[in-house]
């Protein structure tokens, strides 16, 4: 991991790109692949996510003092159940079509490592308003590669983004890109574009800090 | 990340990747060693040829089948292969000829009518995902023109079981050959059929054996001649170029199984029937026999061929699919790394003490 | 244990004077303590939102449940659930009606029964496939179907919901249905053409409407009767006492 | 009996957890580079799996009733709080399981697997045994997925794999593979 950043700003912007929780940090790939079959659906999971994720981070930086350390991975789910909970019924009453395509990876989100993560490695460690910048840069970050994601298998798999009819009608769509092997293959594409990318601009330099860091990150134990 | 060097150390894995061919493609020369077993003056690109030209009856038996649109798609499919080969892998190694088995093995698995885009887009998957992404020759987990046709199934389901009657004359496209680029093919246009196995899944219809040997039925472009299949086999088998026990644990599995079956419920197809139709000649002769994706003990090419003959039928009599050979020889491929430390007690039996993470 | 240490530490100002020392095991009641106050600001979060949630999601399962049981019908005025019970239908089960397997009956503008909507689910070709169809006892006819939930494969089984010639199919189909391919229909009232390429998913749908209609045919037979005779009774008694 | 093998293959090969459904990927990605530690992870996660799925039946048949809204805050605290139990009794009790599987239980706790068990058996509206035999093919199904995977990979580790593609990009095309494989056992006994 990189050193603790300083700034605001950089609070705000390393969980957007540079330790983007999908495409670096390798988490919550669950969602991640698991709904991404059209850009409405990962945009919709992406902002519950982002919800739970803000809301959490304000409660538990807000009551860090109070939290006594043997019991706050078991408060901070608690919180996170909480947020997801409303977050899904909100869902379920104001756009239930949504509900109904994202189905039980909604209540999922409970789990999703990336969550749980923020609230014990920034948010109970710092003031309200770092832990504020964290989560909406972490939670943009989250929502701009669920809509990449999504955005790839949606073009192909139905030739539409959002909906919207790109290809013409005699488009052939590709429907494997819908099913579960297209999101693997999905998320494989672009890690194997990064790792080029990578690989061509850093040389000997630098060499795979990209790979590197989310090898790291997702064997070691959370 | 010496990946090489960290595997070797663990004694894990199969001997089968050669850390030579790197190295020599690097220096420029074009001698290439793949599979280990294979000994003697047999080169891997004099294989590789000899595998193609034992294919020729195949591929004329196709033609004459499905007219000009087999050549064309054929032609694709390898064009697909060999050019993402030509463009992506380490260099030299086109002349071997594995990309163009690949390209034209899975020409051979495509229905008649598929437009040409598509068997393009299948080379080119197969060997950039299916062996170039693993390193190369000798080098990858799955069968690459098998893989290359899961992914052509999954990607365009309706495209690949549109299966198309003999055309009138020779000249006549079996289906929209030359749709544009990634756009439907006019599918009016193809007189469809069904494949004997389709047949007999969905209306227990029955086809006769003779028809069935010789291809005068519906399918993939070179799965329907089972005698050619097994001419082009033979031939191969007498060379020593193919493991002879796979193909014949494969069939002899299903030929068995099937006949069980049949004795417990006599209106399931006979074992003539299961193997004389589909892709199962095919695949038991020249997909599950490539050398780089099954086992390399004698004792593991007979589990990995019963392992393949059995999965055929379980997902034939009693799966939602009317075929399932290329399945079959997929997951037992995935299986081999697993058959292969299963089978070398060495290995096996100390298996050293491993950390959870490296 | 020191009683009464929990709550001094909760209601310990924040911000004022140096924060615990961690070194400090803290108590078993102030761990609980902790827990049982998150959980119960979550509980209390959680309900408050779920009342206002509630009305809207049960209206619109509702919404939902009427449109797809109009379409099955064909347009009913109106529709009453019936429960099964005892092999019978009843509007007024004895036992609990939340454990009971319900259908709906619709009724035209004059009052009269036009069919019975049924829902069902059955494995697909990749997972359970749930739907609802219409039935007319009187003529043993299908009035029409609509696929619930499935999760067939995209562009090929998933047109058993989203293809419009197939889905026309079963209306006015009688039962049981003949699930045929197209090559083999002989026109045949109770022949229901297969998707091309979509069997598995195509024929499922065709069984699950038949194995339901196995299932609760000849209570929703038996029903049908009373019906037909209370309305007849209805019919008489208002032309009887008309002149 | 044809309902409950047919609920145990599906959870096991049709809608297999990890390759059809992304649950459990973490381990699947995580803990999948030796295929010893591969197969505890996965008998340790039908043991978890197991225990959820009582719990959730419990729970479903007794405490839900009255408060449909408490689902998710109670499944996951009563399965977390029931799993921690089960590994402190493991590690009294049987000292060489607690070997074999106790590190990975904890790691388990949180993996999406198990909460999706939970929400799916209850989505499903599956009885006691119908859950059970749920459990149990989803945890067959996610230790085969995570065995083939770690053999694989064991095996790749010797390929001359170019730069590009280390880490985790194979892995992904390589999970593709497999589900594009698992795709053949689509259908199976439906007819």
């Amino acid at each position: 991991m990189s050193p603790t950043p300083t700034t605001g700003v950089q609070v705000l912007s390393r969980g957007v790109w540079r330790e983007n929780p999908v495409f670096v940090q390798l988490l919550g790939l669950c969602p991640a692949l698991a709904v991404t079959n059209t850009v409405a659906n990962s945009l919709a999971m992406g902002l519950a996510t982002f919800f739970v994720l803000l809301g959490s981070s304000v409660l538990v930086s807000v009551a860090k003092d109070w939290i006594p350390k043997q019991v706050r991975i078991s408060a901070y789910i608690l919180v996170i159940a909480t947020f997801v909970t409303i977050a899904d019924l909100v869902l379920a009453a104001v756009v239930p079509d949504i509900h109904k395509a994202l189905g039980a990876f909604i209540a999922l989100i409970v789990v999703n490592c990336m969550i749980l993560g923020r609230q014990e490695a920034f948010a109970s460690k710092n003031p309200v308003g770092r832990a504020v910048l964290d989560a909406v840069g972490t939670g943009a970050g989250f929502i701009v590669a669920l809509v990449a994601i999504g955005g790839f298998r949606e073009v192909l798999g139905y030739g539409s983004f959002l909906g919207v009819p790109l290809l013409g009608p005699a488009f052939e769509p590709w429907v494997v890109m819908i099913l579960p092997a297209g999101g693997f293959f999905t998320l494989g594409f672009i890690l194997l574009g990064f790792g080029w990318w990578e690989a061509r601009r850093a040389n000997s330099v630098r060499p795979r800090r990209w790979m590197n860091e989310a090898t790291v990150t997702v064997e070691a134990p959370r | 990340m010496s990946a090489g060097a960290r595997g070797a150390g663990r004694g894990g894995g199969a001997p089968k990747a050669p850390a030579r061919w790197s190295a020599a493609s690097r220096a420029g020369r074009l001698e290439l060693t793949a599979s280990p077993h294979i000994k003697g003056p047999d080169s891997t690109p004099r294989i590789m040829w000899t595998v193609v030209a034992s294919l020729a009856p195949v591929v004329v038996a196709a033609t004459w089948w499905f007219g000009v649109s087999a050549l064309i798609l054929l032609a694709g499919a390898t064009l697909g292969a060999v050019a993402t080969e030509r463009w992506f892998g380490p260099g030299g190694t086109l002349r071997d000829g594995s990309a163009a088995i690949t390209g034209l093995l899975l020409g051979l698995t495509l229905p008649a009518s598929v437009p040409l885009w598509v068997a393009v887009i299948g080379g080119a998957f197969s060997i950039a995902f299916g062996k170039l992404i693993f390193g190369g020759l000798g080098q990858n987990v799955f069968n690459p023109a098998l893989l290359g046709r899961a992914f052509l199934q999954a990607a365009f389901p309706t495209v690949m079981t549109t299966w198309p009657t003999r055309p009138e004359t020779w000249g006549t496209l079996a289906g929209d050959t030359f749709a544009l680029p990634f756009m439907s093919g006019d599918a009016v246009a193809a007189l469809t059929g069904a494949t004997p196995l389709g047949l007999m899944k969905f209306e227990s219809v029955g086809t006769e054996v003779a028809r069935l040997a010789v291809g005068a039925t519906g399918g993939s472009l070179g799965e329907t001649a089972a005698i050619a299949i097994l001419a082009g086999g033979a031939w191969l088998a007498a060379k020593r170029y193919l493991d002879w026990r796979i193909p014949v644990s494969i069939l002899a599995t299903v030929a068995v199984l099937s006949q069980v079956v049949r004795w417990i419920d006599p209106s399931s197809p006979g074992p003539l029937f299961m193997l004389f139709s589909g892709g199962l000649m095919l695949g038991a002769v020249y997909m599950a026999t490539d050398m780089v994706t099954s086992p390399t003990t004698p004792t593991g090419a007979w589990i990995y061929g019963v392992g393949i003959g059995a999965l055929v039928v379980l997902i034939r009599l009693w799966g939602g699919l009317p075929e399932g050979v290329m399945y079959a020889i997929l997951l037992m491929n995935a299986m081999v790394p697993f058959i292969e430390r299963a089978t070398k007690p060495r290995v096996f039996g100390t298996g050293a003490p491993v950390e959870a993470t490296s | 244990m020191r009683a009464g240490e929990g709550t001094a530490a909760e209601s310990r100002p924040a911000g004022r004077g140096p924060p615990l020392p961690v070194q400090v095991e803290p108590s078993s009641v102030r761990l609980v303590s902790t827990l049982a106050t998150a959980g119960a600001v979550a509980g209390l979060a959680i309900v408050l939102v779920f009342q206002w949630a509630n009305p809207r999601i049960e209206a619109h399962q509702a919404r939902v449940l009427t449109a797809a049981i109009t379409e099955v019908l064909g347009g009913p005025d109106r529709y009453e659930t019936l429960f099964v019970e005892g092999g019978g239908l009843t509007f007024t089960p004895v036992a609990d009606t939340a454990g009971l397997d319900r259908v709906w009956v619709g009724y035209d503008r004059a009052g009269r029964a036009v069919g019975i909507a049924a829902a069902a689910g059955e494995p697909g070709f990749q997972d359970v496939i749930r739907l609802i169809f219409g039935y007319d006892p009187s003529s043993g006819r299908v009035l029409g179907m609509k696929v619930l939930e499935s999760k067939e494969t995209p562009g090929l089984g998933d047109k058993i919901e989203k293809d419009s010639m197939f889905v026309r199919e079963f209306e006015g189909v009688s039962t049981p249905l003949l699930g045929v391919k197209s090559a083999r229909a002989t026109g045949d009232d109770a022949e229901v053409v297969m998707i091309t390429g979509a069997t598995i998913s195509s024929r499922a749908v065709v069984d699950i409407i038949n194995h339901r209609l196995e299932a609760i045919g000849a209570s929703m037979g038996a029903f049908w009767r009373g019906e037909v005779a209370r309305a007849e009774a209805r019919e008489a008694a208002r032309s009887g006492g008309a002149p | 009996m044809t309902d409950l093998l047919w609920i145990l293959v599906s959870a096991m090969l049709v809608n297999n957890f990890t390759l059809v459904l992304f649950l459990g990927l973490c381990p699947f990605l995580g803990v999948s580079a030796r295929v010893s530690t591969a197969l505890r992870m996965g008998l340790a996660n039908i043991f978890v799996l197991t225990i959820t799925s009582v719990t959730a039946s419990f729970l479903n048949a007794f405490i839900l009733p009255f408060a449909p809204y408490l689902r998710l805050i109670s499944f996951i605290v009563v399965i977390a709080s029931l799993v921690q139990i089960t590994e402190m009794a493991i590690k009294k009790l049987s000292p060489t399981l607690f070997r074999e599987l106790g590190i990975f239980l904890p790691l388990i706790t949180t993996n999406c697997a198990i909460l999706g068990l939970a929400i799916f058996q209850t989505n499903r509206g599956y009885g006691f045994v119908e859950g059970l035999f749920f459990a149990l093919g989803a945890g067959l199904g996610l230790t085969l997925a995570l065995v083939l995977m770690a053999s694989i990979r064991e095996t790749t580790e010797l390929a001359d794999v170019p730069s590009m593609a280390r880490g985790m990009g194979l892995v992904l095309i390589l999970a593709g593979s497999l589900s594009l494989a698992f795709m053949g056992f689509a259908g199976l006994f439906t007819v």
